[in-house]
């Protein structure tokens, strides 16, 4: 491997907002040609981080020094002059802007075509990107193309993915992968944040583990094992293993009567899906990004209309209703667009967790009720939070998640649709809602799981339907369940045991 | 900013307090207890209707047809009653009804077909005031002259105690009293909050946000027909050109009281404290002899520095902080 | 001159402590609306006397001009200890309940400009009763006419639909008009609601949607100078369209100079307003004026209390009247420059 | 033909179509609307607001608000009035109004980038201060009796089109182009359209947010000259409440008041159909006292027909899109056979 100068040295870096100290004295070196991941749990300050090296936000003491050069005071436009690019955790398009201008927007050479060079590395990625959609309408994986493609076409020297790939699917990793592999060779260098910790072999030089504010591991990737990832994850002093293990059992449900029958129905991007949901188990969604996964699950729930065919929900014909009275028969959604739809950005924890809840009571609030409801689902999920009148908005990206997640089940529901579920959520906490899951697998309760992680899909669901480009193109059962059919099932060319779409 | 309303509303109880201690040492006589609860009539227009625009406002949204709603209901007590022939109870009733129809026309525009809030209640405020001048024309009595001859019990309305306090208090209590538990104490102000916050979601967690968006305007209407009614008896004549000079100082009172003006965030008892505090601030200086047509620099002034006070604090209190003890913070290293 | 300055101490009850001394007694002085030329000129008859006579003079209105804040600016003025009250108000019957309380308190309230009911106030300084600024305005406009006999198309332009003195003006105006002049069609009444950009666009679109107009009275401050600028800017003298109607001689100069209009009416607002205070004043040091009273003001000539009657009142009481100003102007070519307000 | 089907989608163009539905509708009526005559003059009439929405969209673009640009006309006007009136220099008077408008425009921009306070109070109180800095300046007085030279400049002709009108016009151009198709032009409504993320690419927010305001002020200033040179006098209460309108007409062309959207033209658009609301009554001889009622109907059905034309238009946008990504039945074999 070549070494090259240094980039970025961190040093003693504090950073706490308000009582909440954040980083206590992280020290950090990036040098040319180096891929760090930064790995820690939700919450550890990761982005942070990366938000104060490109100055977001401002450092309370520490100092900064880029290509050996001390920064004294640092401001986003500083960073951008110093070939500082950050892809955000959360994508921040303008909504109102085409695809072109966002890829535009703030660019400092003028010289370079933009277009010609978008296109060329999309056709280098494989992605599908059309230069004139609004960007209000991209859906959220597709945000996150678009951030991606902006950041590589900066010809940053410094370049820094905060979870890049918590909405991609396998296909859409493994070609960015193949460009942060080139941009590594020409002597970027980048940091690289994930929870997907298979990634962290596939793609880094070296690694970096965060945790509680605190830099508690480093050293060449060489040197590490997943074991030993999730070993340096695990909070301080805690005696409890990591159970990395999820139970699930073959059972035979044909004759049972489903809680969720989807018969034949089609609307906006899917036509002619068919399945059913039996008590008590897992029901997967493949497919790639695109493939109208998320358009089946609204139309389910009420948001967008089913054109033909129906959906009953323990018998009752649930195809017209709307949301609230899909809610009221007892269906529950977590949306893949946590900030567009999941969270109330400006209001506390506690009314981000009972939103849903309170609908079933009374008309008068029971303040009393509410704080128990949000301090059981804080504990059960550890949502990290300082006091439950905290806003969502200062929670880290995975706690968001997590809350809203504890709102969904709050409402005890009978089926839950969740769409991308554990996006942007750490390792441990991940292990944590699938125990929930298995809970609430016992208790009799039933989930549709959309999700873009292989792995997920394959640990946690009982059966699985695949979707390619708006079909069910394929079916697999419990024991046909593997990666290798998952991916293939995706790609439109695995043939299940049950056939789908031959139309 | 105003994020910390209970902290917002603690500066407003201050600068109210203060007030009245300055003004009355400027005019004792502004201490007089009578003169003070005699002066809410001269405000309860702006402060009801500020209730209920704070609900308004809170869902994200904005209303400013109240002032000529105002006159609507005013010009229908006075055509009810004295043309038409109806008992004046009645006559107010369905005044005050129409007041709440006004507003669930501006609330299904807005949360239903999805317009800005702004324009829409714009268009409702020539509208509402148009019909109230075109009602008067059709109905032949004289525009400029105002409808009068209510009866003493109408304008007891406005004149009567209840143990020795105005109606007019009585009734800003118990309006303040009715938005304070809708939007603070009941399921349905929180939907209101959540809206406002974020409409996707809320609709998504399965509130009806359209219904609740447009209640908040019929709500705001009706005060604004309340308002209409006691402005009417106030001034013992109905006219279309009532509450045309409301529409500044209602937005004022909703944003002073910490109402963020797009929405998620707020409370009526800020409202509630502004309205008072600009509504003495308007006897107190006039008491104290400045002319009305100044007041304007007061209010302006006390709106923007109330405001940058407890905004830039945060960051001036670290400011200071950092000059105190300008190196190290707390924390050891790793 | 100074006759009533040495008027005996009288307690009036509300300003207890008020002697002979002049410069306790505070008038408050309220306009219709602030921000007005008229109310402003009549604003500074009334300081120029204040300040020759000794007492205060507090101008008081706001830029909006409605009811509840005129009732707001009474009230505040009962709780603020004023002697006396001089309004013009905006509305003939809105203001009865805050000035009986006035009354009650002591505080004396004398009307200028436009009235209140005469229960309400013991004098109105009036301009001239609406008979009489109503005829003069379609006198105004008769007299520049060829044949004013003839049929002639003629157009009111003032504030808006809802202000008290203008639309009785124009009320009483009609029936001069189908009285003395059948003949004369009124096409249009527009209202420019005290709005200068406003009323020079309609201005503008009253010449050019009305191509046969002949004359256009314009009885309102703002509507007047943005008709005639209208006319300058369409390329019309006073040949083309008369337009006439009251405002001050100070904002109609430049028309009359250049030729757009030939003349146009005001009364002298100034001693409108000086004339106002005085008895304000007056009053509130304790003197009575009944009707019948003369009353010798310095720098005026002497001015008589007649009764409710000359405006058509019902009501009748002893010290309650009319002071009605000796003259209206017309202001033309020959006199606008004698003028400053 | 493409090009024009893309005008055609553009939110200014529907704007222009309600425009001129309005003149046809009414000049079906009273043909003298349609005259070119009337069409100059609505657009004269309409010049102050035009400038007026100009300015105030730089400040919605961004996401804020601006309400007191009636108070810096008002301001300006009777600044530079008194000036004039007393015998300076137009040039002088020009400069100054400029500086006034430039002076509070930017007192509003650093209290909303620097004291953090919303732009809606910030404005709000500004227009409050500055109308009474107006009385105490003018004494209470109007501004009469302006020089002839000046009230000139407003009626001055080129080739039989209005001086002014032809500067406006051609300003209004190069303001959508500069914020069209400049890059720092289009950091507006980045700012507005998402401040974070504007942040993140090192967009000066701050300092842009503060041209908006100082730009708004300018514009208000420049609306005052025309307003003092197109009528002649200023009273105390000149533009008094014009904010709304300018809200309005900035909206009905397209601007969003939540910032990022919306284009200049489309906001003059939008100030010749408030304004020629007025006239249009006058043409069709409508009883005055309906005038309200007709403007307030007709800004809703604007409004209201507009937004469920574009949300229409939306949706079709979106099941296109949804239904070209769905595998249908004639091409499914194919693939199969692949
Ligand atoms: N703007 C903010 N205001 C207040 N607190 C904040 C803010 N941003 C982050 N925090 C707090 O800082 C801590 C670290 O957040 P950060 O987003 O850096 O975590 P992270 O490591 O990126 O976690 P995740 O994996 O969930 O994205 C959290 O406790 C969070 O609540
Ligand atoms: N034009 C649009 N405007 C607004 N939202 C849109 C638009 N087009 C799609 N969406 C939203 O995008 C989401 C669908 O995303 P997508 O098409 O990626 O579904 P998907 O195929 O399930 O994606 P994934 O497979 O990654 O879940 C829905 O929330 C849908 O409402
Ligand atoms: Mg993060
Ligand atoms: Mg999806």
């Amino acid at each position: 491997m070549k070494s090259g100068g240094k980039l970025v040295e961190l040093e003693g870096i504090h950073k706490s907002f308000g009582q909440n100290k954040v980083l206590k004295g992280v020290s950090l070196d990036l040098n040319e040609y180096e891929v760090i991941s930064i790995i820690g749990g939700n919450g550890a300050g990761k982005s942070t981080l990366m938000k104060i090296l490109t100055g977001v936000h401002k450092v309370d003491d520490g100092t900064i020094k880029i290509n050996g050069e001390k920064i004294k005071s640092f401001n986003p436009y500083l960073a951008h002059e110093k070939g500082i690019y950050l892809v955000p955790q959360e994508p921040l398009l303008f909504p109102n802007m085409t695809v072109e201008q966002n890829i535009s927007i703030g660019f400092s050479s003028g010289k370079i075509n933009i277009k010609e060079e978008t296109e060329k590395i999309v056709e280098e990625l494989g992605w599908k990107i059309d230069l004139n959609r609004l960007a209000a309408s991209l859906t959220i994986a597709e945000q996150q193309q678009l951030e991606i493609i902006k950041g590589l076409l900066r010809n940053a020297k410094i370049l820094i993915l905060d979870e890049p790939t918590s909405a991609l699917t396998f296909s859409e990793t493994k070609s960015l992968f193949k460009v942060i592999h080139k941009l590594k060779a020409d002597g970027v260098g980048i940091f690289y944040i994930t929870h997907r910790l298979d990634e962290v072999f596939e793609i880094s030089t070296h690694a970096v583990i965060l945790r509680d504010g605190r830099v508690t591991l480093r050293g060449d990737i060489k040197d590490f094992t997943k074991d030993l990832l999730i070993q340096g994850l695990l909070p301080e002093g805690s005696d409890n293993e990591y159970k990395d293990e999820f139970e699930k059992k073959n059972i035979d449900r044909s004759k049972d009567v489903p809680i969720l029958k989807v018969d034949n129905i089609s609307g906006d991007g899917f036509r002619n899906i068919s399945f059913d949901i039996f008590k008590g188990e897992v029901v997967g969604i493949a497919g790639l990004v695109g493939a109208g996964r998320t358009e089946i699950a609204e139309a389910i729930y009420g948001i967008t209309k089913v054109h033909s065919g129906e959906v009953y929900l323990n018998d009752k014909n649930i195809t017209k209703l709307g949301i609230n009275e899909t809610v009221r028969s007892g269906l529950a959604y977590i949306p893949e667009d946590r900030f567009l739809h999941g969270i109330f950005p400006i209001s506390s924890v506690r009314n981000n967790i009972t939103a849903q809840v309170i609908k079933r009571g009374r008309a008068f609030l029971n303040t009393k009720y509410e704080k128990e409801v949000t301090s059981k689902y804080v504990d059960r999920l550890r949502i990290k939070i300082s006091d439950q009148n905290q806003e969502i908005m200062s929670l880290s990206g995975g706690n968001q998640q997590k809350a809203v997640i504890a709102r969904i089940l709050s409402t005890n529901p009978q089926l839950i649709i969740m769409d991308e579920p554990t996006r942007g959520i750490d390792a441990t906490s991940r292990s944590d809602i699938y125990s929930i899951i298995t809970e609430l697998k016992e208790q009799g309760f039933s989930i549709l799981l959309i999700s873009s992680d292989l792995e997920e899909l394959e640990r946690i669901s009982d059966r699985i339907y695949s979707i390619y480009r708006g079909n069910c193109n394929a079916y697999l059962g419990f024991n046909e369940i593997n990666a290798t059919n998952l991916m293939m099932a995706a790609f439109g060319t695995y043939e299940g045991s049950e056939a789908y779409a031959k139309v | 900013m105003l994020s910390k309303i209970p902290k917002w509303n603690m500066a407003l109880l201050i600068i109210l307090l203060s007030e009245i201690l300055i003004f009355g040492l400027i005019n004792p006589r502004f201490w007089n207890i009578s003169i003070l609860l005699n002066s809410f009539n001269d405000f309860i227009g702006i402060a009801i209707i500020g209730f209920f625009v704070t609900l308004v406002m809170i869902t994200g949204g904005i209303d400013i047809s109240g002032g000529s709603i105002i006159g609507l209901t005013s010009v229908l007590v006075g055509i009810l009653s004295q043309v038409v022939g109806l008992n004046i109870w009645v006559a107010l009733v369905l005044a005050i009804l129409a007041g709440g129809l006004c507003g669930l026309l501006n609330g299904v525009l807005i949360a239903y077909g999805r317009v800005q809030a702004m324009v829409i209640t714009l268009g409702g405020m020539l509208l509402y005031s148009g019909i109230a001048i075109v009602l008067v024309g059709l109905s032949g009595v004289s525009a400029y002259e105002g409808i009068s001859g209510f009866s003493q019990g109408f304008s007891n309305i406005a004149y009567g105690t209840v143990f020795g306090i105005p109606n007019s208090v009585v009734l800003f209590v118990v309006m303040f009293v009715i938005a304070y538990i809708l939007l603070h104490r009941t399921k349905y102000g929180r939907f209101i909050f959540l809206t406002g916050i974020n409409q996707n979601a809320a609709e998504y967690s399965g509130i009806n946000t359209k219904k609740v968006i447009a209640s908040t305007y019929v709500l705001s209407g009706i005060s604004a027909g309340v308002a209409g009614v006691m402005l009417t008896s106030y001034l013992g004549s109905a006219r279309a050109d009532f509450g045309g000079e409301y529409l500044m100082p209602i937005l004022t009172v909703v944003v002073l009281g910490g109402t963020l003006i797009t929405g998620g965030k707020g409370g009526v008892v800020g409202t509630a404290l502004a309205s008072i505090i600009v509504g003495f601030m308007q006897i107190g200086l006039q008491m104290g002899g400045v002319s009305t047509q100044y007041i304007g620099l007061a209010t302006g002034s006390l709106l923007i520095i109330s405001v940058a006070i407890l905004g830039i604090s945060p960051e001036f209190k670290s400011n200071v902080r950092k000059l105190v003890s300008p190196k190290k913070i707390s924390g050891g290293k790793v | 001159a100074c006759s009533s300055n040495d008027g005996d101490a009288a307690a009036d009850g509300e300003s207890g402590s008020s002697d002979s001394d002049a410069s306790d007694i505070e008038v408050v002085f309220i306009p219709k609306m602030t921000g007005n030329a008229f109310f402003e000129s009549g604003n500074d008859g009334a300081q120029a006397m204040a300040e020759e006579i000794g007492f205060n003079v507090k101008y008081d209105g706001t830029p909006e001009g409605t009811v509840a804040n005129q009732v707001q600016i009474i009230n505040s003025a009962v709780s603020s200890g004023a002697d006396a009250i001089a309004i013009s108000s905006v509305s003939s019957d809105g203001l009865n309940q805050a000035l009986q309380k006035a009354l009650d308190a002591g505080v004396e309230v004398v009307t200028w400009d436009s009235d209140v009911d005469p229960e309400y106030r013991s004098v109105y300084v009036n301009q001239g009763t609406p008979e009489i600024l109503g005829a003069m305005l379609v006198d105004m406009a008769a007299e520049q006419m060829d044949d004013p006999d003839g049929e002639q198309q003629v157009a009111w332009f003032y504030s808006s639909p809802t202000v008290p003195d203008q639309n009785s003006w124009v009320d009483y105006a009609e029936k001069y008009i189908a009285d003395k002049y059948p003949n004369w069609e009124v096409v249009t009444k527009q209202f420019g609601e005290g709005d200068e950009q406003k009323s020079l666009q309609i201005g503008e679109s009253i010449i050019e949607s009305y191509p046969d107009l002949d004359a256009v009275i314009a009885p309102d401050s703002t509507a007047l100078p943005a008709m005639a600028q209208a006319a300058e800017n369409k390329g019309l003298s006073a040949e083309d369209l008369i337009i006439t109607g009251f405002a001050s001689p100070n904002s109609m100069r430049q028309f009359i100079e250049n030729g757009t209009i030939i003349n146009h009416g005001l009364w002298d607002v100034t001693d409108q307003g000086a004339l106002a205070v005085y008895i304000a004043y007056h009053l509130a040091s304790g003197n009575e004026m009944k009707v019948g009273d003369t009353l010798e003001v310095p720098g005026m000539a002497e001015v008589e209390m007649e009764p409710n009657s000359v405006q058509g009142y019902d009501y009748e009481a002893e010290d309650s009247g009319i002071i009605v100003l000796p003259e209206r102007i017309v202001f033309t070519e020959e006199n606008t420059n004698d003028y400053d307000f | 033909m493409q090009k024009f089907k893309n005008i055609t989608k553009k939110r200014e163009f529907r704007t222009f179509v309600f425009l001129v539905a309005i003149f046809v509708v009414v000049g079906l009526v009273n043909s003298g609307f349609l005259s070119l005559g009337n069409i100059h003059d609505s657009l004269k009439s309409s010049l102050l607001y035009i400038v007026l929405a100009v300015g105030l969209t730089f400040v919605l673009l961004t996401g804020n608000i601006d309400i007191s640009v009636g108070g810096i006309l008002g301001l300006s006007a009777a600044v530079s009035g008194l000036i004039l009136r007393d015998g300076g220099s137009i040039l002088l008077a020009i400069v100054v109004a400029i500086g006034i408008g430039g002076l509070v425009g930017l007192i509003n921009g650093l209290g909303v980038t620097k004291l953090k306070i919303s732009s809606f109070i910030m404005t709000l109180g500004m227009l409050e201060i500055t109308r009474v800095v107006q009385v105490i300046y003018t004494d209470g007085q109007w501004v009469e009796n302006l020089p002839v030279a000046f009230k000139q400049i407003a009626q001055i002709n080129v080739l039989g089109i209005n001086l002014l009108s032809i500067l406006v016009v051609a300003g209004l151009i190069l303001v959508h182009l500069y914020l069209t198709k400049n890059k720092k032009g289009r950091y507006f409504s980045a700012i507005g359209d998402n401040k974070e993320g504007a942040i993140l690419l090192g967009i000066p927010v701050q300092r842009y947010v503060t041209y908006s305001f100082v730009i708004s002020g300018v514009c208000s200033a420049l609306a005052g000259l025309i307003f003092a040179s197109q009528i002649g006098f200023i009273s105390t209460t000149a533009g008094l409440g014009i904010e709304m309108t300018v809200i309005a007409a900035a909206v009905l062309g397209g601007v969003s008041l939540s910032g990022g959207v919306g284009s200049v033209i489309g906001a003059g658009i939008g100030a010749i159909i408030m304004i020629s609301i007025n006239s249009a009554l006058i043409y069709m001889k409508v009883p005055a006292f309906w005038n309200d009622a007709i403007s307030g109907t007709l800004l809703i059905v604007i409004v209201v027909s507009d937004a469920l034309l574009a949300r229409k238009a939306n949706k079709q946008a979106k099941k296109e899109r949804l239904r070209a990504r769905v595998l249908h039945e004639e091409e499914v074999s194919v693939e199969y056979a692949k």
